[in-house]
């Protein structure tokens, strides 16, 4: 099996089901020639041509709003945007068209489409390069959200995206496009939307977290194990919403203690839901608070950037907390 | 634009005067019986909504020359991406009166299964009138999109769009277009210029005199048609539509004319639009106009007119009883609809409301009306 | 004092301000002449001239990309959003400009500027006349987010927030626009942003709400003291953000008993964070799980909506959940 | 616009062609070295990045009299509403050039306490050099807003926005243009056409010929001008302010120029940019023009010229060398500047995270680089 890094999972991703299925077609700002400004749909123009992966004029609007229409008349439209920080002019489309086209009209227009957009901070981008608003979109019923932290995930998970019913958000941590290597197999594979991962077993204490912030949680449980012999369950939400909330409940249950771990903001962050289902499905099992460990409720930073991502000290922290209640 | 004369056919006494289309006689009486019952159900749906049996709807009087005019240039394989005044192109193509009113009762039968307000229609059938929403503009990129799958297949498809005067303002607008110009999109346009978006004067909506000028910052061509004009706006949109299917891409039409009520039924327009405008207006009415012109062809005699609007009477009156006996949309509806497959999480709340109902009863239901 | 509906105390206090402040100017769709669809700015124009109160075109972002840059150069605007479910377009504009310019800039261009918009279901607006987003503002930061839910507080917030310094989102609960009553101090007066209100005393457990729940609160609690003598206190959030937290903790860890409700779907909703909060920093104060009464996870629905909003069947539902767990 | 002509003034060897505007010689040569200073700057820039000592910049060579020309234009009571290419205009006003680098090292003295990436600067002083973002045509409304402020005064300011080929596909651009075409606004709208929005070149960008007709749709006058010839940019801004002053309303420029390297540091142009099309360009230099143009008048000479250099160098050199000692912005500056006041909520934040450091220690810095 290949060993990838997740953006190259995510192109092998995109040339599989195009390979597969003349309906998908890919597009977005510089996605054609150039291949995208991180490299994720490299090579696709030349193998499968202008027609079915190229650029857009400068509009978010537009890409999301002409993936609506593709994707009433046929095709499955995958579009990029930039960056998730650029999503906000398509807000609109998402929040008031792809996400309740099903519901107005009884099932009767449906929008299978997906926007893959790098989302988190760690690249020294400032205010707009750098902003993780998943909680925005969980937020709106009629949209899916999935994140990946692995290239194996990313591949299965952005297969399974492009060939759901449904619109997804298909948000890729970009500060691991690179960082992170892993086998993948080749040709199609899909791994199930509405599923969480155990990245690491431990009945301790759990660890949600998703993106970026998965390995944090795992170098922070490593760190506890190794200091204090606890042993901290690390669990990878991928799909944020629709929430596999029982799996989540499960983790809860068994371990105690909670720790909820994102870049975002706090406020109303989707940390929040997290804290807020398990305090109401079963706080009784809760030896501990239930602590959220986030990025700051400010605009996202510069060069102080790695005070505001939170890091292993800050896991380690919160992990502290609960374990000594 | 400003050179460009307005495309007219019709005087207003039905005389042609510039050129008359080639268009079949059947069609001729197909549109006039169309526009006789949009005329006729859109009346009835405000009083429908004065005696609080619908809780709102959106007033088209006036404007049915640009509607069933620019229907009748379109295919059955067409599509329509609508805005909320335009139930008469439905109607053209065939979408029965009875789903129509299905959709303002908002009943167990509509097809958004009593989920969008009153007149916010999805039809696939017999022809894609695609599902409206209230944001304005949002469909514009939209039909564009749907259009580059046409083009992606090959196919001479056309794709109509329409939208208001305050629609060129929104988002949807600039995009749709931005994008249609450069894909040669297959799109035809449809600013139906009323007068007034809600209370803002066209001409407090833009600095450009009228709004078919804006095609040209896109590459697209524009043209102005009298509104009130069924044989202008077929051939506006005939020639678009021949345009688009032909790979010559998108027009962008300004149909000219006026909304002969209030923005909804919510709304009160003598605060605002003055009653001179109204009565000269009055005077271009699209109906009389066509009417006048079918009589001199002799396509249309008394009889026949009376025929009509018994017709639009009887089907809409039969409408309105189905309709208003329909039961009201299964409370699991609710739920459904929102994904595919209702995911666990949704079954769950869904479920438990439908515990808490067994404990504590039914919801209070409200009064129906939507207050503006 | 006059007795004032809430919508007659907005359109008090625009008036009361404009008065005794040039710098004052109201502006949005159909504000002018027709003095908005629901009358808020009633006269306004008429007193004030075109200059000062005034119809825009048909466009949200235009509506606040304009108020940000009169906000910047010395004018107090006060935008109007037809309907919350329109401000999706302007999105963007106030995400990424009105509530970053203040951080980006170092504090050298700040933006002092309300839009109002109501807010909310009840009056068989269907999916897009109906919408409760605020849980979107309130995970931005540099935002504030006011509900008012009586006349009084209507016009006391709004000039605070007229006055205050940085950009604040004013949601009317349009469903109580005229339902609901109260004496209304005439000329200026304020109510400071960034404290809650006690609606109700009760000690055996607290219901937080606003906007048009507040009521919903309200009948329930009286509902439950009546037919068992238990006394629920009633909290109106009223500024959502920045939240009053030590409030809302001192709140719960006074009844140990929390029901939280609002109107917007549940996953990802406002109330999460309050469950949160009181999760993180009082769950040992907790007598009972936290429980969330709310919008259903779909779009909002029109025939049935009095299914979809929480009333006081529901809240009377959690609060007997609460009280004899 | 097909039909209007492109206005120009000097030829490329620096021989008056058109129309030569009125300018002082003294003004001629602060523009001038401000355009030497600009270039200097912007590839000193450059090589900072390369060498890993800032994170990141923006090319701008060849865009030096679009900036100075426009700017020299304006007074410093005007505003300008940049794009993120445009620090030659706050440089032609006195901006001070420390400023600019502790805004490129991203340091605690840069007027955005090191918040915003590598140029994105705030200046109030001398001029108006309003905060950049980076989310593109945003700024655009924000413009005609802040005329509108100076309208309602009756004050006679003028309010320059600045935004690419690319930017006039974005909303804001739309919405801008909506705007300004219905107040009047006192706005210079500057569409920099420099071929490319990163790889997507002007022509897929829009179905038009070019960018200036797209005021027509919005009732906004627009003109082509020599992007790459300061006399001609001069010329097209002044007419433009002085309509603007006059309450003549606004009027859309487009630039037409060349944006010689890449996108941004971390693009690689030449994956995309014909090599043809850059030597082409590379004969219309803007600063060799202009140059050419004042030798001619008698105006500079071989050793002005070198002067201007050499000060450009040191000024730069000095600069850098401050921003590089200067401290990293303090860690409170985080929680700042949200709202004017720190709310009690987030000073908790900010105070657990304080505390978390006395017990954990600092974070690690991360490398520093923008990987695109
Ligand atoms: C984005 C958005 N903003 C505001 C509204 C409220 N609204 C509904 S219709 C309308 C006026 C539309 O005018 P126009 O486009 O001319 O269409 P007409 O109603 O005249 O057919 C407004 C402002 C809306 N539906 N969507
Ligand atoms: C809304 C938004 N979408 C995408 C981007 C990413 N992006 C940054 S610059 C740029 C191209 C801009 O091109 P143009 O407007 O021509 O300006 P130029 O860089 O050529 O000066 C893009 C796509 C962005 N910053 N904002
Ligand atoms: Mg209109
Ligand atoms: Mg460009």
């Amino acid at each position: 099996m290949p060993t990838l890094t997740l953006i190259q999972a995510v192109n092998d991703a995109l040339k599989t089901v195009m390979r597969q299925d003349q309906r998908v077609v890919v597009f977005g700002e510089d996605v054609g020639l150039k291949g995208g400004v991180f490299l994720a749909t490299e090579g696709l123009t030349k193998e499968f041509g202008e027609q079915r992966c190229f650029d857009t004029p400068l509009s978010e609007d537009g890409i999301i709003g002409a993936a609506i229409g593709m994707a009433l008349n046929g095709l499955l439209p995958v579009a990029e945007i930039q960056f998730q920080d650029f999503i906000f002019p398509a807000f609109d489309q998402i929040v008031s068209e792809a996400a309740k086209f099903r519901y107005r009209s009884g099932g009767m227009y449906t929008v299978p489409m997906v926007i893959r957009t790098p989302y988190g901070g760690g690249i020294k981008g400032g205010l707009y390069h750098s902003q993780s608003g998943e909680a925005y979109f969980c937020h709106t019923p009629g949209i899916k959200v999935v994140v990946p932290s692995t290239p194996y995930d990313a591949k299965g998970l952005l297969i399974a995206a492009i060939q759901d019913p449904d619109p997804v958000l298909f948000l890729e941590p970009k500060r691991i496009y690179r960082s992170v290597k892993g086998e993948v197999p080749e040709g199609h594979y899909t791994v199930p939307l509405g599923t969480t991962r155990t990245v690491r077993e431990g009945n301790d204490a759990v660890v949600f977290a998703y993106g970026a912030m998965v390995s944090v949680a795992t170098i922070a449980a490593e760190k506890v194990a190794a200091e204090q012999g606890k042993q901290v369950r690390v669990v990878d939400l991928r799909t944020l919403s629709p929430l596999d909330e029982d799996s989540v409940l499960e983790h809860a249950k068994q371990t105690g203690r909670v720790v909820v771990l994102h870049e975002a903001p706090r406020f109303c962050g989707y940390g929040g839901e997290i804290s807020a289902l398990i305090a109401e499905h079963a706080i009784e099992y809760m030896e501990a608070p239930i602590v959220r460990v986030t990025g700051f409720d400010t605009p996202f930073p510069n060069t102080l950037e790695h005070h505001y991502l939170p890091d292993e000290r800050r896991v380690c922290d919160a992990l502290e907390k609960v374990l000594t209640f | 634009m400003a050179g460009q004369a307005v495309l007219s056919v019709l005087r207003e006494d039905g005389v042609v005067q510039g050129q008359e289309p080639e268009i079949a006689p059947d069609t001729l009486l197909h549109a006039y019986r169309t526009m006789v019952l949009t005329r006729h159900l859109d009346e009835r749906a405000m009083r429908l909504q004065r005696a609080g049996r619908i809780g709102f709807t959106v007033p088209n009087k006036g404007v049915e020359a640009v509607q069933i005019g620019s229907a009748a240039a379109l295919r059955a394989s067409d599509w329509i991406f609508p805005s909320y005044r335009d139930f008469g192109m439905a109607l053209y193509h065939g979408v029965p009166v009875e789903q129509m009113l299905h959709g303002m009762f908002c009943n167990g039968l509509d097809n958004s299964r009593g989920r969008q307000m009153p007149v916010h229609y999805s039809f696939a059938d017999p022809i894609r009138f695609v599902s409206i929403s209230s944001p304005i503009g949002t469909h514009i990129p939209q039909a564009v999109g749907a259009a580059r799958a046409a083009q992606q297949r090959g196919e001479d498809t056309a794709f109509l769009t329409s939208f208001g005067d305050g629609g060129t303002s929104s988002l949807g607008f600039h995009s749709g277009l931005v994008f249609a110009g450069v894909w040669k999109s297959p799109v035809i346009f449809l600013c139906q210029n009323n007068g007034w978006a809600i209370s803002c004067p066209a001409d407090k909506q833009t600095g450009s005199d009228g709004f078919a000028v804006k095609g040209e910052g896109y590459g697209v061509p524009g043209v102005q048609v009298d509104g009130n004009d069924f044989l202008a706006m077929y051939s506006a949109v005939r020639t678009a539509v021949a345009r688009a299917r032909s790979g010559g891409g998108p027009t962008l039409i300004e149909a000219i004319t006026m909304r002969m009520g209030g923005h909804s039924s919510s709304d009160d327009p003598t605060k605002y639009v003055p009653a001179a405008m109204l009565e000269s207006w009055a005077k271009k009415d699209p109906i009389v106009r066509f009417e006048k012109y079918l009589r001199r062809r002799g396509l249309l005699d008394d009889a026949q007119a009376q025929a009509a609007l018994s017709a639009a009477e009887a089907q809409v009156a039969a409408a309105v009883e189905a309709a208003e006996k329909a039961p009201l949309p299964a409370t699991e509806t609710i739920f459904s609809d929102v994904y595919a497959e209702v995911p666990p999480s949704l079954r769950k709340q869904g479920r438990d409301y439908f515990d808490l109902m067994s404990r504590h009863g039914e919801a209070a239901a409200g009064d129906g009306a939507f207050p503006l």
